[in-house]
C-alpha cells in the first residue's frame, strides 16, 4: 500500500508527535504519585495543575471546574448519572435528542430502566434540534438537557447558545457533549449557559483514554468513580499524568491553530463537497450545508451499501467510515441518518470524510476519483440499481 | 477481520452480473436490514446448473458469500444445489466474523429463492424446497450472550 | 538533590522504559480506532487482541473475559456496583473487610446509600481478614464477597484460596482487589475460585489510566460505562490502545521475573525490616511478618507523626509514605492501621516502605540509617516522647 | 505544597525545646487527630514575653506553625501576644494549604494555652482570654464544598 490517507478523525486522531514528546518525562522520570508528599509527586501535580488551568482557560472556566476522565464516554456517563442521582428528588425528567452519541443515548435507556423519563428531541433535516420541540418539552420535574455540540457524524453544529438560554430560562441544568467540537470550535462556558461539558483526549490530536468533564462551581453531582480523593475528591483513581499532560498539549495546539487550520480545513471540505454532488450521481450530503464542523463531510450514494464501499476505499489506502449498520454489527444503520430522515436503504450507503489538519487538496483528488470509481463499481453490482436503471429505461 | 478466502471474493467476485431470460430469478433480504442478494441461474433440461450470476447490495461478506454461492451451485444438479446450506458457503470462505454469519444465511436463501422461481415458471415440485423467506432476518437469534 | 530512593512503589511505578517503547508506534503510527474496518484500525484491534490474550494467560482465564478499564478504582467500582444491580433482586447483602482500598470501602458507603447493606469483616493484628467471621456473615441474600488479595499500606496477603472456597460454597460471587497483588504473587482464577478481579497498570511499571476487571463468563453484570460496543458492549469508550499495549508488556515483564525478582525483594524487605526493628526502639512491623507481599515493608514509630518523616525523608531523596491522616488532608489516620489495633498516636506515626526490582541493598542501608536519625530528631521535638521519658525517669 | 517559608521553619525549626520552670506552659491538640502541640512561655514581672519554646507532635505544617508563633510572641507583651492570631501565623508563614489550616488554630490555641496557664498560676486574669479548648478540632467545619 502507497501512502495513508487517513480521513476518519473523528473516529480518533494521529497522536501529535510534540503531544508524544511532551507525556514522555510523566512515564518514566517524573513518574510519581500526584497524591504523594514527596518532591517526585509534586513534579505530578504541578504538571496536572497547569494542564488544568491551560483546559480551563479555554473555556473560560476555573481550573477547579475541571474533572479529569478517562474520556469521553465516561464523561457523558457521569453527567447523566449523576445529574439523575443528585437532582432525583427534585425530579425524573431528562431532555435530550435523537442524534446523541451512544454515550449519551444508552446512559438515558439505562436512566430509562431505573425510572427516570426521558424525551429525545427530533432533529430536523439537516441535523438540527428543533428549538421549539425541545422548549416545549421542559416540565417542572425537568432536571437536566443535554444536547451535543456538534454531532459526530454529520457534523452538523447544535445552536448551542440558544438553548443554554432556554436552560437557564427554565432553572434546568445543560450539559453538552462537546467531544467533537472542543478544539474545532470555540465554546465559553459561560456565554452557553454551559453547566457541564464532555471531551476526549483521542479526538483532537491528544491521547486516547483521557477526557474531563467541566462541572459548574455549585453543580451538586458527586462521584460517579468512587474512591480515593483525587479530582477534589469527585473521581477516584491514580492520576494519568502523561494523559494529562498529553491532552492539555493537545489542547494548546489545537487552540493556537484553530483559527487558521479550521478554515483551511473549512476550504477543503467544500471543495470535496461540490467534487462529490457534482460528480457523482444519486447522491446527497448529509448535515446542515454550511453550519457543520469544519472538517466534516458525510455523503449517501444511493443503491449501495457503505460497509464495502470503505473496503474498496482502504484497498486504495483511504480511511473513511460509515453509518451502515454492517460495520457496526447491527442490524440496524445509524440512528442520527434515521433521525434526519434517511430512508434506511440510503442510510445505509453513507460515507464519512473528516478531514485533519494535514490533508490537501490533492488528497482529495485522489479520493474523489477513488469514490467514483467505486461506487460505479458497486452500483453495477447492485440489484437495486438495476432495478431502478430498468424503471428508468421503461419510463423513459 | 475477514478471511483471505472472503476478501479474494469481495475483491475479485465472480459471476457478477445478470442472466437474460435466466430460468430462475431469487431475490432476498431487504434494503432495512442493509442486505440484498438476487441470484440468476440458468438450469438446463437435465436439471443441471449450466450457469449462476448475482447482484448483491450488502457489505464485504454478502458480496462475497454471493460470490461463493455461484461458484458452489455451478455445474450442480438442483438437489445438489440444494445441498449447499449456509455452512458449506462459509466453509468454502474459510469462515465468516460472528457478526456476518446472516450473509451466508442470505446467500442459501437466495439459490433457494432462484430455485422457487424456476420451479414455479417450470409448474414443478423440487423435493425438499420450501418457499424462501423474503426477509432471512425475521426471526433471527440476537447473539446468545447480551450484556 | 543527589540520587533518588524511590521506596514507594505501592502508591506507583516508573513505567518500564521497554513498556514506553512498546506503546509508542500505537500513538502517532497505529492511532487506528480499533473498531474501524480500514487496515490501520485492524492494527490497533489485534494489538489489543494479543494483549488480552497474554494478561488473560497469566491468571489462567479466557481472553474474552478480561475487560480493560481505566484502572483499579473503575474496575473495583464496575465489580461493585453492578454486581449488586444485577443480583439485587436475588439479595442485597454485601460482604467485605474492614481494610479494603477506598475504591472499595467509598462504593460500599455508596451502595449503603442505596439501600444495599455490607458487612465489614474484622481483621487479626496481622491484618489477616478473620474466615470464621466471613463465613459466619453469609446470608440467603448475600449476593457477593469482596476481599482483597495483599492488602496495599500493611502487605498482608488474604486467604483468598480459603475465602474462594467459602463463596463457591454458599453460592456467593467472589471479587477480589488483586491491585496490589497481581504482577507480585501468583494468581489462578480457577484455583482460587475468583469471580472478577480488579487490577491497576501503573502497579506492576506499567502505565497509569489503565487497568482491567476479570469478569468469569457466565457472571451477569453489565456496562459500567454505557456507549459504544467495545470490550464487548461492555465497557464503553474508545480503547486506550497504547496503554492496553503499555499494560500487557508490563504484565509480560513482570510475569517473566517473578520468581527471581519477589525473591530477591522479600530478602532486601526482611533486611529492611530486621534492621529497623533491631536499631531503632519503639518500633514496631505493621502486618504479617511472613505472609506478606515481597516488596512491603511497614513500620510505626511511637512519639512521631508520619508527614513530617515523609517530609524529611524527602529531603534525603528518599521516598516513601504514611498512614498518617495529614498526608491525606483527613483527621482520622488510616483505617488499615486502626483495624489492625493501632492506637491513634501510634497510627499516625507510620511509614511504608515499597521496594522496586533495583532497590539495592546500598539503598536500603542509606535509608536506615536516615530514618534513625530523623526519628531521633522528631522525637526530641515531640511532647509526647518528652512525657513519655518524664514518665520513665520518674519510675526509674 | 508548602511555601519556602514553611519549609524553612519545618526544617530549621526556631526555639525547640522546654523551659525548666517555665512561667506558662500549655498544650493542645489530641493523639487522635495527629497533632500535639506543646508551648513553653517565659514571662518577666513586666509582662513580656523573653522567651517562648515548643515541642510538637504533628506534620510540617503543625511544627512549622509551633516556631512561627514562638518567633511572633517573643518580646511581646501578653496583650499584644494575644493578638498573634492563626492569620498572623500563616500570613508570616505565607500561607498554609487549606487541608492545614487547623495548624495554625492549633498554634494560636498554643498560646493561649500557656497565657492561661500562666494566669491561673499567678492568680490573675488576662482580659480577653478565654479559657482554651483542649482539641481544637473540636467543632471544626468541613471544608465548605461537600462532594
Ligand atoms: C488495593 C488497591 N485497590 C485499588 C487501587 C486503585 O487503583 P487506581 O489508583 O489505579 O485506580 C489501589 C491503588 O491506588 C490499590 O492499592
Ligand atoms: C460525540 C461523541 N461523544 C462521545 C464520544 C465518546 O468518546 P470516547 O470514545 O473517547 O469515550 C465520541 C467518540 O467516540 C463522540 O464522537
Amino acid at each position: 500500500m502507497g501512502k495513508l490517507i487517513y480521513l476518519d478523525n473523528a473516529a480518533t486522531t494521529k497522536t501529535s508527535p510534540t503531544v508524544v514528546e511532551a507525556m514522555l518525562p510523566y512515564f518514566s522520570e517524573f513518574y510519581g504519585n500526584a497524591s504523594s508528599i514527596y518532591s517526585i509527586g509534586a513534579k505530578s501535580k504541578e504538571a496536572i495543575n497547569k494542564s488544568r488551568a491551560a483546559i480551563a482557560a479555554t473555556l473560560g472556566a476555573r481550573p477547579e471546574e475541571i474533572y479529569f476522565t478517562a474520556g469521553g464516554s465516561e464523561a457523558d456517563n457521569w453527567a447523566l448519572k449523576a445529574t439523575a442521582e443528585a437532582y432525583g428528588a427534585k425530579g425524573k425528567h431528562i431532555i435530550t435528542t435523537k442524534i446523541e452519541h451512544h454515550a449519551i443515548l444508552h446512559t438515558c435507556e439505562y436512566l430509562e430502566k431505573n425510572g427516570y423519563d426521558i424525551t429525545y428531541v427530533d432533529v430536523d433535516e439537516n441535523g438540527t434540534v428543533k428549538l421549539d420541540q425541545l422548549e416545549k418539552a421542559i416540565r417542572p420535574d425537568t432536571i437536566l438537557i443535554s444536547v451535543m455540540f456538534a454531532n459526530n457524524e454529520i457534523g452538523t453544529i447544535q445552536p448551542i447558545r440558544e438553548i443554554g438560554e432556554i436552560a437557564k430560562k427554565h432553572g434546568v441544568l445543560f450539559h453538552t457533549d462537546a467531544v467533537q467540537a472542543y478544539g474545532q470550535l470555540p465554546i465559553n462556558v459561560d456565554e452557553y449557559h454551559i453547566d457541564m461539558l464532555s471531551s476526549s483526549g483521542h479526538k483532537l490530536n491528544g491521547p486516547k483514554g483521557i477526557g474531563f468533564l467541566y462541572i459548574r462551581k455549585g453543580v451538586k453531582i458527586r462521584s460517579f468513580v468512587h474512591g480515593g480523593a483525587q479530582e477534589r475528591k469527585r473521581r477516584a483513581g491514580t492520576e494519568n499524568v502523561p494523559g494529562i499532560v498529553g491532552y492539555a498539549k493537545a489542547v494548546e495546539e489545537a487552540f493556537a491553530t484553530m483559527q487558521e487550520r479550521t478554515a483551511k480545513e473549512a476550504e477543503l471540505r467544500d471543495y470535496l463537497i461540490d467534487r462529490v454532488l457534482r460528480e457523482i450521481p444519486y447522491t446527497r450530503l448529509n448535515g446542515h450545508r454550511t453550519n457543520r464542523l469544519p472538517n466534516n463531510a458525510n455523503f449517501s450514494f444511493q443503491f449501495i451499501e457503505g460497509e464495502s464501499l470503505l473496503i474498496m476505499l482502504d484497498m486504495e489506502g483511504i480511511c473513511g467510515s460509515s453509518g451502515s449498520a454492517c460495520t457496526s454489527g447491527s442490524l440496524d444503520p445509524s440512528h442520527v441518518l434515521l433521525a434526519i430522515g434517511l430512508p434506511h436503504e440510503i442510510a445505509h450507503g453513507s460515507l464519512r470524510l473528516t478531514l485533519g489538519a494535514d490533508t490537501t487538496k490533492e488528497d482529495l483528488d485522489f479520493v474523489v476519483e477513488k469514490i467514483s470509481g467505486i461506487v460505479e463499481r458497486l452500483r453495477s453490482m447492485s440489484p437495486l440499481y438495476e432495478d431502478f436503471v430498468k424503471k428508468l429505461q421503461k419510463n423513459g | 477481520m475477514y478471511s483471505e478466502k472472503v476478501m479474494d471474493h469481495f475483491q475479485n467476485p465472480r459471476n457478477v452480473g445478470e442472466i437474460e431470460n435466466a430460468s430462475g430469478v431469487g431475490t432476498v433480504g431487504n434494503a432495512k436490514c442493509g442486505d440484498i442478494m438476487r441470484m440468476y441461474l440458468d438450469i438446463d433440461d437435465n436439471g443441471i446448473i449450466q450457469e449462476a450470476r448475482f447482484k448483491t447490495f450488502g457489505c464485504g461478506a454478502a458480496v462475497a458469500t454471493s460470490s461463493m454461492a455461484t461458484e458452489l451451485v455451478k455445474g450442480k444438479t438442483i438437489q445438489q444445489a440444494l445441498e449447499v446450506t449456509n455452512k458449506a458457503v462459509m466453509e468454502a470462505l474459510d469462515g465468516l466474523p460472528p457478526v456476518k454469519v446472516h450473509c451466508s444465511l442470505l446467500a442459501e436463501e437466495a439459490i433457494h429463492a432462484a430455485l422457487w422461481d424456476y420451479a414455479e415458471k417450470h409448474g414443478i415440485k423440487i423435493e425438499g424446497l420450501q418457499k424462501p423467506k423474503s426477509d432471512i432476518h425475521e426471526g433471527e437469534e440476537e447473539e446468545a450472550e447480551e450484556y
